[in-house]
């Protein structure tokens, strides 16, 4: 493969709602951010590809609604549904194929304009799903508990990633929720979907993340340290959650060793010094990092247990504070890319992992994880 | 909720369109059978032998079309369960608490998402429990013909 | 199965999404001049020079932020219009929409994009693209495109 | 450099107003089913897929993740790209990228819509913005109307002459056996169809549809394995500028005009009417059978009546536009485009039955959202 390389970034500040800003004013904030990181100017960006959903936009074509905000104007633009980690990869396909040398991909999210129960039961077909009215965070009950039966999973093991991920947060200034958690708060906090409490979901987030992907000549005179990409990876499972067993994972594994054999990866644990994964909820970040192969499966909650996936451990998981403290959901898995590409500079500033070499991020589409994107980087 | 602003910062407003779900001929001989004969059948893959419930027109992983139908018995095993606190009127008419589970019926190699009923006490769901399907006294032809299922032995 | 399967259609139930959109500083600007002081504000780009009357943070072919506001007359030229005489489901309400109306393109004097709203006639002997129209304000305003009641032409233009 | 990239099948469903016998995953299945067939590929083969169609016409988010057992995408890489009209050429395109970029060999591009689950007009009203057009805007009727009046002043163009692309395009829809609309209409008959907004008529703008289509794509190492004759991709463009209605210079499809220019450089065209030799144009009502062959640089501005009168754009003449029947005989919206982009690649693989024609380069064009424009060329030789 042709090394591209992530060249810029930018992201909003991740609220739970930002009534000043419609939701291109967001991108525009995030794309000049980018732009800015990158020292780069419009007219060099040859390419954009924005991220939008017409559910969550309240909008049909809502990709229509940023083009002037991305500065499309006049350039091959298009839109990818999910978190940005599968647009982002329609951008990096677009150098790979020789056709641009610099993609801006934007995504913007205002999850607080619509009603999150009715757009997740959107996700659940019509016809032998939706009517029994599951939603994004009921379906997520469901595989939490499997996942936790079939592993012996418990949950303070669950409260203690809120507990580190909220806590990282206080080094993030774009999180939302930042906050010290006792096993005892969590534990104690509302139930929503046993056994997913309060705690254990993220928040309901408004923002929008950028970045810029150049090609091999661009990357090399960019202003900052390009995170070169080394191996992607994405993949879908069966859509019924009946026809899955929620505790698996095998979408995720497939998609994990597709970018590690592309980067040349052998021993995930030893080789990646900082991971960015989409924890929606506490139970997911345990989940995803066997899906990524750290570990067994059933394991990780033992490294959680052990610190290892503190920000000072050997494999620092979400040092930004991750999707349980900011969940913009059609952002949420570009910013993830975004906070690695940072790590990779040594810019993460207060949140940095030390000695950061090679970076995971991950992205997921669909209910209880049906569809994984890996991304490998390094610098 | 999100804060109500005054109507010039946000505009509150609804994406309110009729939809006509067309449910195929697969699906239609299901909840036919469900609504005339409260019977359950599911679809047999001549490839890889699952039995699909709900069925399915077509395997979708050996993807050969599935002509073969089985019926199966209104019991199974609860795979998985949750118990949900919140009251979401939009979506469904349950009182929080309640639950959902993911039934593998007896015979059937995936599981169908529903609500599991009759519970009196909540700390008596647990995975692996027996279940059986009870319908609903009218039935209109859909997965809400399955009232619940409940707990048995 | 049988070769007479009867073949069901399943009606939604729930149809509603409820959304809350945030117009953003700019229009949010816009909206309160319309409904405190009836009056019309267009946005002036300092790179091309043009005045947009949907006001927006950005020009989009310049991508430079717009800062400058300019007030606008509540009259103009009628660019072009459609009699809208078929019937669909307006998907704010759910409801048939009422027809016909005139839905029309208007360009207000001093501004180079135009504002799409209706007119308040619906004989197409008595329109034309290019004919003068002037804004009609509703008496009770609340802070939204609708503040303006309709466009009409002014007499004898 | 990337690798080069053909199609290599096209699969479609029989398209209808209505398809009760199968729900949208069911008909997505038949399209792929058919493709899978006509390339003698099997779901194995496939490396991803990439689908589109517009979410609020059936109500289903997420609709990548849902479609996956029709599409023949479990445990396999998939994307949902989204652009509203240009969706089905948008996935065309990606496919494109996705193969070119050597990250796959064989990728199916998958569009479809079943318009028939929800009010279209209704639908569309929903792209407008919510703040500034929705509490007035009709859907594209009216749009369009603006941009025929306005061509008709200009140019002395009649509604009769507009007639004569309907007519034409229905006429060739006897001959695609998977054409919704299979009825010839005559001249006069357009002429008094109901009038739906000044100029147009209930003739002169496409149905609504239920409908799927898939088309393969391959790289250079495999796709002639596959298929004789490859339709490559000689060169892809858009152009998706506007972002609000009023912006929007309705008299002039710039879009169209930016983005053939720019495709015809990437494919060696310099004199389009003589170096295409057939054209699938999104062309969602008959004016812009005139209109925007006049922005594909065939003729000079006001020129394209005459040429569709004289026949030149009829399926025996020199210049054959929409063989399949277009838009006006085929309309499911997320699968349109993506149509153009299959029936022009059988053209050039020459597996177009009883509507083929003599192609060594076609063009396929998109249209959709604030008046946007994608154009596709493919032809017998890889560029």
């Amino acid at each position: 493969m042709e090394r591209v390389a992530i060249i810029g970034v930018g992201q909003t500040k991740y609220e739970r709602q930002k009534t000043e800003d419609s939701f291109a004013d967001l991108v525009y904030e995030a794309t000049t951010k980018a732009m800015a990181d990158a020292e780069i100017t419009i007219e060099e960006i040859d390419n954009v590809v924005t991220i939008s959903n017409d559910f969550w936009d309240g909008r049909t074509i809502s990709s229509m609604a940023v083009m002037d905000a991305a500065g499309a104007a006049n350039k091959n633009a298009s839109t990818v549904e999910g978190d940005g980690t599968f647009g982002a990869l329609y951008g990096l396909m677009r150098i790979l194929s020789g056709s641009y040398r610099t993609t801006l991909v934007v995504a913007h999210s205002k999850s607080s304009m619509g009603s999150l129960p009715i757009i997740t039961n959107s996700m659940f077909d019509p016809i032998y799903y939706r009517s029994v009215g599951l939603d994004g965070i009921s379906s997520a009950g469901l595989q939490a508990r499997r996942y936790m039966d079939k592993y012996l999973v418990t949950e303070e093991d669950c409260a203690l990633v809120s507990i580190k991920n909220h806590h990282n947060a206080k080094a993030n200034p774009y999180a939302q929720l930042a906050t010290e958690l006792t096993v005892e708060d969590v534990m104690s906090s509302r139930a929503l979907a046993e056994p997913i409490k309060l705690w254990d979901a993220s928040p309901i987030s408004d923002g929008a993340a950028a970045i810029i992907l150049a090609c091999e000549n661009r990357a090399k005179k960019s202003a900052k340290k390009p995170a070169w990409v080394k191996g992607v990876g994405y993949c879908a499972d069966a859509y019924y959650l009946g026809d899955r067993d929620l505790a698996e994972m095998d979408a995720l594994s497939t998609a994990a060793k597709k970018a590690y054999s592309m980067a040349g990866i052998t021993e995930p644990f030893k080789e990646i010094d900082v991971v960015e994964l989409y924890d929606a909820f506490s139970y997911q970040e345990l989940m995803w990092m066997e899906g990524l192969g750290f570990c067994d499966r059933g394991k990780a909650a033992k490294l959680v247990q052990e610190g290892v996936t503190q920000r000072q451990g050997s494999l620092a998981v979400n040092p930004s504070g991750g999707v349980l403290s900011a969940h913009p959901v059609l952002t949420a898995g570009l910013a993830r890319l975004a906070e690695t590409a940072l790590q990779l500079r040594g810019e993460a500033e207060e949140r940095q992992v030390e000695g950061a070499k090679t970076a995971l991020a991950h992205g997921m589409n669909g209910s209880c994880g049906q569809g994984h994107c890996v991304w490998v980087l390094s610098q | 909720m999100v804060q109500q602003a005054e109507s010039y910062k946000v505009l509150s407003g609804r994406i309110k369109l009729p939809y006509q779900w067309t449910v195929g001929a697969t699906g239609s001989k299901f909840f036919t059978e469900l609504r005339d004969h409260k019977k359950i059948w599911g679809t047999k893959c001549p490839e890889c032998k699952k039995v699909f419930v709900p069925p399915r027109k077509t395997c979708g992983t050996c993807f050969v079309d599935m002509g073969e139908w089985v019926e199966l018995r209104p019991t199974g095993r609860l795979e998985t369960f949750t118990v949900v606190h919140y009251h979401e009127p939009a979506l469904h008419g349950m009182e929080p608490p309640f639950v959902y589970g993911i039934i593998k019926l007896d015979g059937a190699d995936t599981g169908i998402a529903h609500y599991i009923g009759e519970v009196k006490d909540l700390e008596s769901v647990k995975s692996g429990s027996r279940v059986e399907a009870v319908f609903r006294e009218q039935r209109e032809g859909s997965i809400l013909d399955i009232k619940y299922f409940r707990l048995i032995g | 199965m049988s070769e007479k399967q009867e073949l069901l259609v399943l009606k939604s139930k729930t149809t509603e999404m409820p959304y809350h959109w945030s117009v953003g500083r700019e229009g949010a600007k816009f909206l309160q001049e319309l409904r405190d002081n009836k009056k019309i504000f267009g946005m002036r780009c300092s790179k091309c020079g043009k005045v947009y009357v949907t006001p927006r943070r950005v020009c989009g072919p310049c991508f430079t932020p717009i800062k400058e506001w300019v007030e606008l007359k509540a009259e103009g030229t009628l660019e072009a219009f459609s009699i809208v005489n078929y019937k669909f489901i307006d998907p704010n309400t759910g409801d048939i929409r009422p027809v016909p109306y005139t839905y029309g393109y208007i360009k207000l004097d001093g501004a180079d994009s135009t504002l799409s709203h209706v007119v308040s006639i619906t004989d197409s002997s008595k329109l034309r693209a290019g004919m003068r129209v002037k804004a009609v304000f509703n008496e009770e305003r609340h802070g939204s495109l609708k503040d303006i009641k309709h466009f009409e032409p002014i007499n004898g233009k | 450099m990337g690798q080069r990239v053909g199609i290599v099948g096209v699969g479609q469903t029989h398209h209808r107003s209505r398809r009760k016998d199968v729900n949208g995953i069911e008909l997505i299945n038949e399209a792929v089913q058919r493709a899978l067939e006509e390339t003698g590929l099997t779901r194995d083969d496939i490396d991803a897929v990439v689908i589109g169609n517009m979410d609020h016409f059936e109500g289903i988010n997420y609709v990548d993740m849902w479609s996956v057992e029709g599409a023949g995408a479990i445990m396999k890489p998939i994307m949902k790209v989204t652009t509203g009209g240009t969706t089905g050429s948008s996935v065309a395109i990606s496919a494109y990228h996705h193969v070119a970029s050597g990250l796959f060999d064989v990728v199916l591009a998958i569009g479809w819509e079943k318009n028939s689950e929800s009010d279209t007009t209704g639908g569309i009203i929903t792209c407008s913005d919510p703040i500034w057009d929705r509490d007035y805007y009709a859907g594209a009727i009216p749009s369009l109307a603006v941009e025929a009046s306005a061509y008709m002043k200009a140019y002395g163009v009649t509604e009769k002459d507009a007639a004569r692309v309907s007519v034409r395009d229905r006429k060739n829809a006897l001959r695609n056996p998977f054409a919704h609309l299979r009825r010839e209409v005559t001249v006069e008959e357009v002429l008094s169809s109901p009038m739906l907004s000044y100029p147009i008529k209930l003739l002169d703008i496409c149905p609504r549809t239920d409908g799927a289509a898939a088309v393969v794509f391959a790289s250079e190492s495999v796709a002639p394995k596959l298929t004789r004759q490859p339709a490559w991709v000689n060169a892809t463009s858009v152009s998706h500028s506007y972002t609000y209605f009023g912006d929007i210079d309705y008299t002039s499809i710039s879009s169209l005009e930016i983005a053939s220019k720019d495709a015809y450089q990437q494919a060696g065209i310099t004199d389009p009417f003589r170096q295409i030799d057939v054209i699938e144009l999104y062309q969602p009502y008959s004016f812009a059978g005139l209109k925007w062959i006049e922005a594909l640089g065939l003729c000079e501005p006001g020129e394209a009546p005459q040429l569709v009168w004289d026949g030149v754009t009829d399926l025996e003449g020199e210049l054959p536009i929409n063989p399949s029947g277009g838009v006006l005989s085929t309309n499911c919206i997320g699968a349109t485009a993506l149509l153009r982009v299959g029936e022009a690649a059988l053209q050039i693989m020459g597996k177009a039955g009883e509507r083929q024609v003599d192609a060594k380069v076609a063009v396929a064009t998109g249209f959709g959202g604030c008046y946007w424009s994608d154009v596709m060329i493919l032809g017998k030789e890889p560029r």
